[in-house]
């Protein structure tokens, strides 16, 4: 129950500090867009994409909390790095996996940074939240399975060497997760640039013909698995919107401590003033919130911990709303030019909030899992 | 709906011309490409379509006396016109020819100006941008550090205006400058410059949503001659003045707004995800969507001669872009995940929508944050109600 | 569509004003709680209660409206006097009633101001609003009518003289409207003083016989009429919480302009005017939507006005809460006690929202007619 | 819930004993009481009997060293003990002489008046009340006008002391004065006077609900011994800053919040209104109140020691405040016009609710208005938060 930084977290939330600095370091909203390989090295390098994986699986066997530490340090970069769905998706994933040679051989590429890995399971563009249904089917034929379907929402789609895609086995309710290489014949990956510089997919699968071993196995059912990678999803997701939140604040009071406008500064209107603690009062809303579900998470598992993952992740939205509206307005206009960073993170915020499930989705978990109705 | 059973008879009968005068002329592409513009300005190719279409009526120009070429409607009328305009869709009006210039032209021009600058606003000769705040002065116009000099018959510009809406597409600029060095209001005048001008240059400013409204445009010793002067050398502020007046009545957003939310409500009735707690929300906002058209029509139109009417104007202006910025980010909330994916029907709306590929409704909801900044911020027009409701108290 | 008073409305609001100042200028906000029957001896003599009555019907005639600026004038009186529950249910039914024997004596003598009025329609106390099942039983017995039920928030309930009941004939669904006097046999009617000074009341219905002429008639369904004068309650009550929220505000910017902190006057502080400002923002609303609710209900009656009443209803709520709120925490502590009229007011506010249909079923009534969902 | 795995095994252990204790000795009338209570504060009479039962183990006084008669709990087992005993409705004690006399008098007083003054709070014989705010200061202590004279071995008050909690009940006070004319803040003295002595005079002030919270205390020539000081003459400044920063710390919201939180569910769940929209609203008040209750502990609990202390008991003071008033806010809105009825059964629950016949959830709502107003308006936190926002901009 101590709130400060721990010495590793603080050592953590320092080297990222560091990256950022180094490499991260932009005056304008849309400086670099494009995925740097070199960069996604260093993460790999640092051991940042094993995080919160097991020691044996090659990780550093951290909990939960401390990834979602590192991914609320690392925010500001505003990155087009797609670090938080890989840890979150396809790391979550991977590491919950039964060992297997396909597996093992994945999990180790995607580690060194060589690969990247994403999980096709939504089907809907408007549905991409918790529980839908799954209408692709993998059908057995002798020692291969043949997948038919079409799959929405997919980040990193495009960019990423496998796909762990969904689907139900024959007609029967179990659910697979099946890898899939990128080059795979049949496979048609639609890719979309997502306006903060993300990168989603579109998927079909036309009669995608796998060998049996490109299931992945697990030791409890596959929907609670993925349903699992989702929620640590959203987690992350959160600790992102923190951080950047976080960050916009700063600009903010900055930006209010230099301006003048009829010869006075203008943070020493009071009427500005208690703005801005409205937004630090939000920021500290936020931040409770996901210490909460940080420490929930790790003593019980992300699944567990829905409610409060879900609590973070909505008040996360509303924050986000807040701090992006507000600093735009207290920039004035040049808060709405793409030459400050501002710009940048309100379009992060925004995607935040769309992605992982958005308010109104995770309202229903919560609402449903503190028995509000 | 608004005024079923408020309008006078020739009101009614009017509003029914101006129905039909919609059904007839205004085709469903250029609605639906107004729709899915991104900016929040008017676009001038579509504009420039609709006024062609408008002109025989003398529509584009209502608030402009017949003698100058306008309809010469009255205040009710012209709103009338707009509300309906906006509500089926109508593109919107390029308003620094029409609402400003001409209207200033004529209050403060010579014969001559007149004659000069009217009729060439009217007919789309001129397309016209405003050069007002300059960088580090944000609303306050006072710090206008632009200087003119004056040698022999000719005044040499230096400086810079920026958020300068269309630099790009118009052929002049009316500017505040400082024609002495002392920091009083006489030392401002008011011009009228050719942006072909040698010595003009216009820097692009992008949003971040990558669209292109706004510009700095620099004035590096570029000569005008003495006429291009609006009113007296010294008179600048008044002329400003009276041009800032002209917003309050010139503008009608409550069928732009309703045609918006209308929309949204379409897109909350065929939305795939349960949106329980948002009908709600939408309920609400139509209730002070419902007030807003109230109030914008008997504080802004119906109330023209009143002594507080520049409070009435901030008024104005708060509430509508504080309701628009609600609309648009309800939007969001209702398509979901959606709003990820661009649409690519959308894009090029506008010869200004040139950003990064998003949903409209999207682009629109980031663009239109600047609403509650342009034309001075919320915060400089909850000053100038503050100051209206203590001069109220006093009395 | 002019906004400006009229010289009859500007009239209307000059007397009341005049009345205010005379009667009911009190600093301090418990000051009479008692009805004044001289008060309403006056109202009846300045022809007030019957504003929007029917010259026929001894009344002024005028427009719904006009009565709606009146109410809006006396409000900051506060009064204890029920003018705003007696005009609008009572007056409005015995004027739309046919004329018959009964009710032209009943009439007659609540137009002198000599008898109130009560109308007894809902049954139950958390359901004091629209289109609520009546239980109430008259059985037809002879020549007389037996009635048996129960009924809940009767505002006047106890000091009424006569109290208007709707009941079920037989086992119909067709609705009476029947004159029942305060000493009827089997009537028992329980007070309950509200804690903004009105009055309302139980009443038991204990096989009370009544002549078949206590039955009013009316040209429509006496359903409709009851519905419609719940309408013209919910208006009026709109109207009063207008004037009560105009009243706040006087109050609030007077108490900042006079009070100094840390030498200054409060009212330099720019944080406070901007809450004056947004004060003011939310009176204009309500202005607005009571501007519509007006004309619509002079236009087209208040039945099909439903939806604009609710609308001004509900932001009456809003704006109530919002003013009631802003008005104590800008007073400060002084703004707590009963020595102000702000306190008063407050509770006028809360009253006002609880009577007449509360938001939430406003807004359900709002949504319906507007088909958002 | 809150806790579930983050409390070390003693602490758990801890958790469970307070728990045990409570279910022994927390009988449902008491609970029933202070439930059905209009005031905000603590009521002396049922606040005496569950001292009385706390006593034994020193959980009345837990902040209080074992050697001055508390239990000597750590800040995060009196924040346990707190929590619990707010979230199952344990009475509320009245603060002034457990949470600010002893600690004060154990840190400024002579061994004597320790010896007199901390045993007295502790065994309930004294009951205290504070005369800080005076007439037109508000939260401006510094201009308190309120003035000692010294005559001999006496000092002589005059004056008037507002606002003060409890007058009507308490037997002692204590006071901040100005013992010098000039306007520093070395002219003011701390005191504590006997409310018996000659001169002393108590004017209720009623709130607008009827009840009896606060009062106006006057002073006519009060003669108080010189002992009655604490701390030196010239040094009330230091020992009033001191008192004000107990408060952090010393109270916990959460489990009470919590607890109204939970009632008001109940009660939405057995309402026969439809209310849809408001669950969502719940929900939302379910979140901030959860960020609410881990706010204060790692702000006003876990972080004691923090630099930035002030700024953050500022933070908690304005976040449960505006909580607590939005669930009394929610709470008329569930219950609708049954509002409007006075529960006969719910009057008198406390001997300061004397007010107007209204239902217990409705006189909380009123009289919790006042929560955002006393200890130093939200204003006043916000611009102390602010003051805080602006030293960390500079490290």
């Amino acid at each position: 129950m101590d709130f400060h930084a721990a010495p590793e977290q603080q050592a953590l939330i320092d080297s990222a500090v560091r990256l950022l600095q180094d490499h991260y370091s932009q005056t304008t909203s849309n400086a670099r867009t494009e995925f740097d390989a070199e960069r996604w090295q260093q993460f790999a390098e640092l051991g940042w994409l094993g995080t919160a994986l097991a020691e044996g699986n090659g990780g550093l066997g951290l909990p939960e909390s401390m990834l979602n530490i590192l991914v609320e340090a690392l925010a500001p970069a505003a990155m087009p790095e797609p670090f938080v769905s890989q840890v979150s998706l396809a790391g979550y994933l991977l590491n919950a996996a039964s060992p297997s040679a396909r597996r093992d051989e994945c999990m180790a590429k995607w580690l060194a940074g060589d690969e990247l890995v994403a999980l096709a399971h939504h089907e809907a563009r408007e549905q991409a939240c918790f529980g839908q249904p799954v209408h692709t089917r993998a059908t057995a034929r002798g020692d291969e399975l043949v997948v038919q379907g079409h799959k929405a929402v997919v980040l990193d789609g495009g960019r990423a060497d496998r796909l762990l895609v969904s689907a139900r086995l024959n007609d029967s309710a179990a659910m697979l997760l099946l890898l899939v290489p990128q080059d795979a014949p049949g496979l048609e990956v639609t890719r979309h640039a997502t306006f903060d510089g993300r990168e989603l997919a579109d998927v079909d699968l036309n009669g995608v013909v796998l060998s049996r071993d490109a299931r992945l196995e697990f030791a409890e059912p596959v929907a609670t698995r993925i349903d699992a990678a989702l929620r640590s999803f959203a987690l992350h997701l959160a600790a992102d919107s923190l951080g950047t939140a976080k960050a916009l604040f700063k600009l903010s009071h900055e930006h209010l401590a230099e301006r003048e406008q009829f010869g006075v500064k203008l943070v020493e209107f009071q009427a500005l003033q208690h703005r801005l603690v409205d937004m630090q009062l939000a920021i500290t809303r936020l931040e409770s919130l996901l210490a909460l579900a940080r420490t929930r998470s790790d003593a019980d598992g992300v699944s567990s911990a829905r409610e409060f993952i879900a609590a973070a992740k909505i008040q996360a939205g509303v924050v986000g709303r807040h701090l992006a509206h507000e600093s735009v307005q207290l920039h004035g206009a040049i808060g709405m030019t793409e030459e400050l960073l501002v710009g940048r993170y309100f379009k992060r915020l925004t995607a935040n909030e769309l992605l992982g499930g958005t308010g109104v989705e995770h309202l229903r978990v919560f609402r449903a899992q503190r028995a509000l109705s | 709906m608004l005024f079923a059973g408020q309008l006078s008879d020739e009101q009614a009968q009017f509003r029914e011309e101006v129905r039909a005068f919609l059904a007839e002329h205004l085709d469903a592409g250029m609605v639906a490409a107004d729709d899915a513009q991104r900016s929040m300005v008017a676009d001038p190719e579509r504009s420039k379509a609709w006024i062609a279409l408008l002109r025989p009526r003398g529509w584009h120009a209502g608030h402009i006396a017949k003698e100058f070429g306008g309809a010469g409607l009255s205040p009710i009328e012209n709103y009338i016109l707009h509300y309906e305009m906006g509500l089926h869709g109508a593109p919107a009006l390029p308003p620094m020819g029409l609402y400003y210039v001409a209207p200033t032209a004529i209050e403060f021009g010579t014969q001559a100006q007149r004659d000069e600058i009217v009729p060439r606003v009217l007919d789309g000769s001129d397309y016209w941008c405003q050069g007002f705040s300059e960088p580090g002065s944000g609303s306050d116009l006072a710090s206008v550090a632009m200087f003119a000099e004056r040698r022999g018959d000719a005044y040499f510009l230096n400086g810079s205006k920026i958020w300068t809406t269309d630099a790009q597409h118009a052929n002049k600029i009316f500017c505040l400058v400082r024609t002495r060095r002392e920091n009083t209001r006489d030392a401002l005048s008011f011009m009228l410059v050719d942006m072909a001008a040698a010595g003009v240059t216009v820097r692009p400013i992008r949003l971040f949503s990558g669209d292109h409204d706004f510009n700095q445009v620099f004035f590096d010793d570029v000569e005008i001659p003495v006429e291009a002067l609006l009113g007296e050398e010294g008179n600048g502020w008044a002329v400003a003045k009276f041009l800032l007046d002209i917003e309050r009545g010139a503008f009608v957003f409550g069928g732009r707004l309703r045609r918006r939310f209308v929309r949204l409500c379409e897109r909350a009735q065929n939305c795939a995800t349960p949106l329980a707690g948002l009908w709600d929300k939408l309920a609400q906002l139509d209730i002070e969507l419902l007030a807003y058209e109230v109030t914008e029509l008997r504080l802004g139109h119906a109330a023209l001669d009143r002594s507080n009417a520049d409070a009435e104007a901030s008024v104005v202006k708060i509430e509508w872009t504080e309701l628009a910025q609600r609309i648009d980010e309800l939007h969001i909330a209702i398509s979901g995940p959606e709003t990820l994916y661009a649409d690519a029907a959308a894009r090029g709306a506008s010869t200004r929508d040139e950003g990064i590929a998003m949903p409209d409704w999207l682009a629109g909801y980031f663009n239109n944050r600047a609403a509650s900044i342009y034309g001075g911020s919320n915060e400089v027009q909850r000053n100038l109600v503050y100051r209206a409701l203590k001069q109220q108290r006093r009395r």
